[in-house]
């Protein structure tokens, strides 16, 4: 994906400069949140409804069912700038397609533990069921997910790294571009 | 290279006030494809999508981003629109700044920068969309009736009133089910073969309805409106076609044998009619206990019959056929009480009979001819007890769920005891008395006024003393240990899942709750459909019942069946998973996962590297897909995508939020 | 005669029999190689090859997948294709049969019984075979030599003991792993389970995998390539050894091993090739961490 | 199972009182067949009685001192353990249960009673022990060998409540209709009969308390026995051995007074019952200590030779009955046919004829 510098590339919330220590008392965290469509996507647009406010660093991506979704998304994101990731899907039991988040969570129960022993920290990657008519559940789900991991702070990554330093955004393509902290 | 239009609703004030739609829009045209974008006040009006095909054709665009409110709300309106123009409707993202930006950001910069990252994430996904298409699906107008019991009946008689042709797979020799075995049905005591083998007899001669009896159905393979069903019809050994059903050789076969029918409390000839108003009318030999079939020597049937239809040489026939529609009604069997109740005595006693085998008892045209005697020694008993949730309601024992028709038939059972003995004595051991129905707790009244005693507790040991059954158990009510010296025992046995329920279920991808009932797709509002398109429920296969709610359940499934008959054709989903046969391996994750059983594995043979190859792949049927995506994780190879969510339009999204 | 040399004997015997005897068109065993004790696999299609078949203690390659590749090439009529198992090795062939990659109609499986293999220079036994937990072949059809005893492998201590560990070690620790990753991808190509047949480091157009060489997509591979054989590692050590850096990669697919056990019990791998993928399955009843 | 029949012994309370006859005939056995029952030292109380309504604690801690102390013993580690006495086994085999159902349990009962204890070993009662495979086929052995039968003797086996409930502590044999002492009993040649009472409660527990109601439990279970045909019944409890043999007198004395049969049925240890047959004496398994007298059901004993002659004698003496009434009905026949030859009257001689055809027939 090309990198797009716009007119307003410091408003969007992805496009916070990390890095500087000015930067890190208005630092806000970019959470991605997978929700099946069934459940708490329609939970989160309930919310919309009843106007319940939360924190604007969630982005939504809608996918069928938390069964679509696979863990290499998870790590692409928290690779490439997420701070954290949420994936949501309907209860067990209540899946629309019967069975799509039993398998979910099976999957990510596995990953989950696999990326917290390899160092994440819990908070990073968390998964939730939210019903469609959980709107105040979505809306406490993720107020919290992104406390959580606002308290974690930025999470280090070597596409963030070499974008910071000026002498390794020219070399970004290298190999070895800084180890992780 | 695709050219992307982009279009940011206000919607009036509700998007706009929390979101600066003209930054939006500036934003989304430095966007990479873009190659249009403009703001709109109300995109879903006649004018907002009449702007919207202007531009389409003013700029080239091949696809839309509409920045709006949520999907859930327009994504058809606006696929609708746009199959109105060129492109195809599939070529279309929305990102949702309704629902999920304006009505929950307050702070208008941080509702702006959301909705740049919304709009930015769908123009990545629909740079890569494809055009998608729906499948049109004919659809056979036949539908196949599995079960020839009082609900398949009654579904195969609506579908084939509607004028839909009906095959009816009964697995016993003639129809009528459970209900054709009862003596009276409650709360109305009219007999119950009244009114079922006038049913019976409607079924076997309409035009509409071919019934197959003592047959099964073999395999099942295809998707709503193109099943391909194999059924095995077992041997009769008589030929139909010349048989009249006058009964000579079964009065002249010298083999008798216990009777299913009468729950074994009669006898029948090895050549039989299980009873005298069964449907097809006509006897069927059975091989395991016929002379002439298992020592070759007899024959008499043959002998006497005189338009000689007797084929002792009979095979099983297996025709295939296609069928539309399919209605499950398998009905139920009673639950084994003899392996699991050793306390009752394990069905070591003849005098302790289940509510069935009263049932045949009570019968004018039962083994005693409605005389109600002990099975041991043919007296009649002067004193009986009906023992209810016999396995249901007993979680250690049986079942958890209450069989709901117990209570009532229990009822029944007193009164008509009562009635053919009035000088008898009838106790009823019950854990509540649930009669929800119209008429229902009048009868129960009743009965209890007819002289029946009810005690409320369980019985904890049958056993035999002298002659008698002597019941143990305890009045919950006035806390006392009592026991009832009977000389009968009628246990009201728990439904469970016909024996075939398991098998038939999986092949048929309808999945079966804890205890093996069929599932409805939803306990709420879709009560008769199944998991699988096509596939409907009908009667106790799906969870115990009685015969009203029986018959409902009947009409309401050929109901559903009518109005899928209505259409030719049926059109498929578009967003389905399909997997690419250069990158499958053939595994087979995906087949085991897939909840409506859409995925086989294939061989096929094809040129790789100038060389022919066989390999197995797995092929999604599109009639069955209802494209959740599970097969796409489980598919490590990554050959298994999902069509409108494919991997590469996720991993776009993602890139495009995460990058900058 | 020592076990070893006794099963070469019988080994050569027995390989110049099948092949003479056209039952087997070819044979997969271990050959010498061109150091002292160094053995490499070998290939080998005429009974007069068979002396050139070596078992010794130093027969470090796990032969298991090469089945693949072998099998495809030899027209099914000719005849079977003869391989020498051992535990590791066999549960590799169940994996692959589970997972539709050979047919066992067209293998002839000659069981090894193996108390493990050694390193040529040091002499000491492989890390992979030291927490072994199947050391006799757990499918063949003939068996070479006597079944051996099965010890009591501790193969989840080094799992353990990292979980013991507090978070920032445990990163720093693999952060440092993944850092040395030279992505040669060949833990992948020796793995009886990554049967792909385009692997998603290679998919450039659904981009999973970064070109760059760093840790972060380092650590994409390492993952993504633990958990898409999380359910199905037979534990053979085979990439750990083939591992040209050093990473601790059964660490990885231990972890994943020993969670769906505790979480689902999924028991392990390639014992059958029948039994179904814990990630391919799913009860009602699993425990539940996310409400 | 222990894989020699070499076992932990936990003798009871009763062992040495209330119940040396199931004691001695249970050695005698045990001396026959092979079986070696090592004696747990410094055995304590199994608590099943008094503990097990007071504290559950201690319902755990007394049977667990005993297993462990077992464990740590030389001569018993390793061994599972076997008892005679059904609230024995109860107590033991739930404390064993209790103590390996997870780890916590097991530091917790290990923190009560002071010292380690591994709950590795089973425990089982003489019943499950005895009908075992090998046990049950040296029992059939020693019969065979004595050559003794108790043939024609009817005895219902009598079960109690602790044996094999509940099953899910026991793990023995159908808790509803159990066969196991009836298949060991009809190795002696006995028959056992079915019939209803088998794990009835004999209400041993509520003697002190209710003796009215236990009298009528007791009562219950020698009608069953009696209605069925029963000459005796056989029990594998010292705890029902006691209450039915000392309290049948009192029943008998009750049903007397309100003009109803009485029972002769004694009482047996089914250990008593195999002794006997292997050679055993009244005395030496202690059958003379009954309350109720069994001597008379213990002279049913014969040996098998005597039974086929008994078996050849009734043989003999059914065919010579069945010639005698042969001859009986060749004579008649004769003598009918001569009276009607001697008054023929054309008339009546059909009906005559008529009349005989029916007699021959009846």
């Amino acid at each position: 994906m090309s990198v797009v510098e716009t007119n307003v590339a410091t408003t969007g919330a992805m496009a916070t400069g990390a890095n500087s220590p000015a930067a890190a008392e208005s630092w806000q965290p970019s959470i991605l949140a997978f929700a099946c469509h069934w459940c708490t996507y329609s939970g989160a647009d309930l919310a919309g409804l009843n106007r319940m406010e939360y924190p604007a660093n969630v982005r939504l991506l809608r996918v069928p069912c938390s069964g679509r979704v696979n863990p290499q998304y998870v790590l692409s994101a928290l690779g490439k700038g997420a701070d954290g990731v949420l994936v949501c899907g309907c209860h067990p039991g209540d899946c629309h397609y019967v069975s799509g988040n039993y398998y979910a969570k099976r999957r990510l129960m596995a990953f989950k533990r696999l990326l917290e022993f390899t160092g994440l920290e819990p908070g990073r990657f968390q998964v939730r069921w939210i019903s469609g008519s959980e709107a105040g559940k979505f809306r406490d789900t993720v107020t919290r997910v992104c406390e959580e991991v606002r308290a974690l702070g930025p999470l280090t990554t070597d596409q963030r790294q070499a974008l910071a330093d000026p002498v390794l955004a020219g070399a970004a393509a290298t190999t070895q571009a800084g180890e992780a902290q | 290279m695709s050219r992307i239009g982009v279009i940011v609703c206000h919607c009036g004030s509700n998007i706009a006030a929390t979101v600066d739609v003209e930054q939006v829009v500036q934003v989304a045209k430095t966007l990479p494809h873009v190659a249009y974008a403009a703001d709109n006040k109300y995109t879903c009006s006649d004018q907002g999508q009449q702007a919207i095909k202007e531009a389409i054709v003013e700029h080239r665009l091949d696809r839309i981003v509409i920045g709006s409110c949520s999907p859930r709300m327009h994504e058809l309106t606006f696929r609708k629109m746009l199959s109105q123009t060129d492109i195809n409707p599939y070529m279309l993202e929305i990102a949702n700044l309704r629902e999920q930006c304006s009505w929950v950001h307050k702070n208008k910069a941080e509702g702006t920068a959301k909705a740049i990252d919304l709009i930015k994430m769908a123009v990545a996904k629909c740079d890569r969309d494809q055009p998608l298409f729906t499948m049109s699906i004919p659809v056979n107008k036949r539908a196949l009736v599995i079960g020839g019991g009082i609900a398949g009946m009654q579904a195969a008689l609506d579908i084939a009133d509607a004028g839909y042709p009906v095959t009816l797979v009964e697995k016993e020799p003639s129809l009528g089910g459970k209900m054709v075995m009862l003596d009276k049905t409650f709360p109305t005591m009219d007999c119950s073969a009244c009114i079922c083998t006038p049913k019976m007899a409607d079924v076997g001669s309409h035009p509409n309805i071919t019934v197959k009896s003592l047959a099964e159905v073999e395999q099942i393979s295809g998707y709503v409106g193109n099943f391909e069903v194999t059924i095995r019809e077992r041997a009769k050994y008589i030929d139909y076609s010349l048989c009249t059903g006058c009964g000579l050789c079964e009065t002249k076969c010298p083999t008798k044998t216990p009777s299913s029918f009468e729950q074994g409390l009669g006898l029948r000839k090895a050549i039989y009619k299980p009873f005298a108003q069964a449907v097809p009318g006509k006897p069927t030999i059975d091989a395991e206990h016929c002379r002439k079939l298992t020592t070759g020597k007899c024959g008499v049937c043959e002998k006497v019959c005189p338009l000689g239809a007797i084929r002792y040489d009979d095979t099983d026939k297996v025709t295939a056929e296609t069928y539309g529609a399919i209605v499950v009604a398998i009905g139920y069997q009673l639950i084994d009480w003899g392996s699991i109740y050793g306390e009752y005595g394990g069905g070591r006693y003849a005098d302790v009979i289940s509510g069935l085998q009263f049932e045949r008892l009570v019968n004018a045209s039962g083994p005693t001819e409605g005389h109600v005697v002990r099975p041991s020694d043919g007296q009649e008993p002067k004193s009986v007890v009906i023992v209810k949730c016999v396995g249901s309601r007993d979680p250690e024992h049986g079942r958890s769920y209450c069989s709901r028709a117990c209570c009532m038939y229990g009822a029944k059972h007193a009164h008509q005891y009562l009635d053919k003995v009035p000088d008898g004595r009838c106790y009823v051991f019950y854990m509540d008395v649930r009669t929800p129905g119209k008429g229902y707790d009048e009868f129960y009244m009743n009965t209890q006024h007819d002289g029946a005693l009810y005690l409320r507790g369980r019985v904890s040991k049958i056993y035999q003393q002298n002659g008698k059954l002597i019941c143990q158990g305890e009045d919950t009510l006035s806390g006392q240990q009592v026991t009832v010296e009977a000389d009968m025992v009628v246990l009201e046995t728990a439904m469970v899942p016909a024996n075939d329920a398991d098998r038939l279920g999986s092949m048929l991808g309808i999945t079966r709750d804890k205890d093996l009932w069929l599932s409805e797709a939803h306990p709420k509002l879709r009560p008769v459909e199944t998991n699988s398109a096509g596939i409907y429920l009908a009667g106790t296969c799906q969870g115990p019942k009685d015969i009203p709610d029986s018959v409902a359940q009947a009409s309401a499934a050929a109901m559903k069946v009518a109005v899928l008959f209505a259409h030719d054709e049926l059109e498929s989903n578009a967003m389905i998973a399909s997997s690419d046969v250069a990158l499958c391996n053939g595994c087979g994750a995906c087949v085991s996962i897939c909840p409506y059983s859409a995925i086989t594995l294939e061989e096929i043979t094809l040129r790789e590297n100038s060389k022919k190859v066989t390999r197995r792949i797995s092929k999604v049927n599109p009639g069955l897909c209802q494209g959740c995506g599970a097969c796409t994780v489980a598919c490590r190879p990554g050959a298994m995508d999902l069509r409108g969510f494919s991997d590469e339009q996720i991993m776009r999204e993602v890139d495009a939020l995460c990058q900058w | 005669m020592s076990d070893s040399q006794s099963i070469q004997a019988s080994l050569r015997s027995r390989a110049a029999e099948l092949l003479a005897s056209d039952q087997v068109a070819e044979l997969i065993g271990w050959g010498a190689g061109r150091f002292p004790d160094q053995t490499t696999p070998l290939f080998i299609t005429q009974a007069d090859q068979a002396e050139g078949l070596v078992y010794s203690e130093y027969c470090q390659n796990t032969l298991g997948k090469y089945a693949i590749t072998e099998l495809s090439e030899l027209v099914a009529d000719q005849g079977k294709l003869a391989i020498c198992v051992r535990g590791c090795e066999s549960r590799g062939i169940n994996r692959m049969l589970k997972d539709n990659q050979i047919e066992r109609d067209r293998l002839y499986l000659l069981g090894i019984p193996c108390s493990g293999m050694k390193n040529r220079q040091s002499g000491e036994l492989l890390s992979k075979c030291m927490n072994c937990s199947h050391k006799n072949p757990v499918i063949y059809d003939e068996l070479l030599g006597e079944t051996v005893a099965e010890g009591e492998p501790d193969r989840f201590g080094a799992v353990c003991a990292l979980e013991e560990c507090d978070r920032a070690s445990r990163e720093q620790y693999f952060d440092a792993a993944f850092d040395r990753c030279i992505r040669c991808y060949a833990c992948r190509e020796v793995c009886p389970v990554c049967t792909c047949r385009e692997c998603f480091v290679d998919q450039h157009e659904v981009g999973w995998q970064g070109k760059q060489g760093n840790t972060t997509e380092n650590r994409f591979y390492s993952l993504t390539r633990a958990f898409h054989i999380s359910d199905r590692c037979v534990e053979c050590g085979e990439c750990e050894r083939a591992c040209p850096m050093g990473l601790p990669l059964m660490v990885l697919n231990r972890k994943l091993v020993k969670d769906l056990d505790d979480l689902f019990q999924a028991g392990e791998a390639g014992l059958d090739a029948v039994a179904v993928n814990s990630l391919g399955t799913y009860d009602v009843a699993d425990v539940e961490e996310f409400m | 199972m222990s894989d020699t029949m070499r076992y932990a012994y936990f003798p009871g309370c009763s062992a040495a009182g209330t119940s040396i006859p199931y004691t001695l005939s249970a050695g005698f056995i045990a001396k026959k067949i092979g079986l070696e029952l090592v004696e747990i030292p410094d055995w304590n109380c199994c608590g099943t009685s008094a503990a097990l309504v007071t504290d559950r604690d201690l319902a755990v801690a007394l049977p667990a001192r005993s297993l462990a102390i077992a464990e740590h013993n030389a001569a018993t580690a390793g061994l599972d353990v076997a008892t005679p006495c059904a609230g024995c086994f109860a107590s033991l085999k739930s404390a064993r249960d209790y103590a390996a159902s997870s780890e916590q349990r097991r530091a917790r009962v290990e923190a009560m009673i002071g010292e380690s204890y591994s709950a590795t070993a089973d425990v089982f009662s003489f019943l499950e022990l005895m009908a075992q495979e090998a046990a049950a086929t040296a029992i059939e052995q020693a019969i065979q060998d004595a050559a003794l039968t108790l043939a024609g003797l009817k005895v219902a086996c009598y079960y109690g409540c602790a044996l094999v409930r509940p099953a899910s502590i026991c793990r023995f044999d159908d808790n509803e209709n159990p066969q196991s002492m009836d298949r060991l009993v009809a190795l002696t040649g006995a028959e056992p009969v079915e019939w209803a009472f088998k794990t009835e409660c004999c209400g041993a527990s509520h003697q002190m308390t209710e003796p009215a109601a236990a009298r009528q439990l007791i009562e219950r279970i020698f009608v069953d026995a009696a209605a069925n045909g029963a000459e005796l019944i056989a029990t594998a409890c010292p705890l029902c051995m006691l209450n039915l043999d000392l309290r049948l007198a009192e029943v008998n004395k009750r049903r007397q007074e309100a003009g109803q049969t009485t029972f002769d049925i004694p009482v047996f240890y089914f250990t008593e019952l195999l002794g006997l047959c292997m050679g055993g004496g009244v005395r030496q398994l202690g059958i003379d200590r009954h309350f109720h007298p069994a001597e008379p059901q213990a002279k049913r004993l014969r040996t098998l030779q005597q039974l086929a002659e008994e078996q050849a004698a009734r043989e003999a003496a059914e065919a010579a009955e069945a010639a005698r009434q042969r001859d009986v009905r060749k004579e008649e026949a004769a003598r009918k046919k001569s009276e009607a030859a001697a008054d023929a009257v054309p008339a009546a001689a059909g009906q005559g004829t008529v009349a005989d055809e029916k007699e021959v027939h009846a």
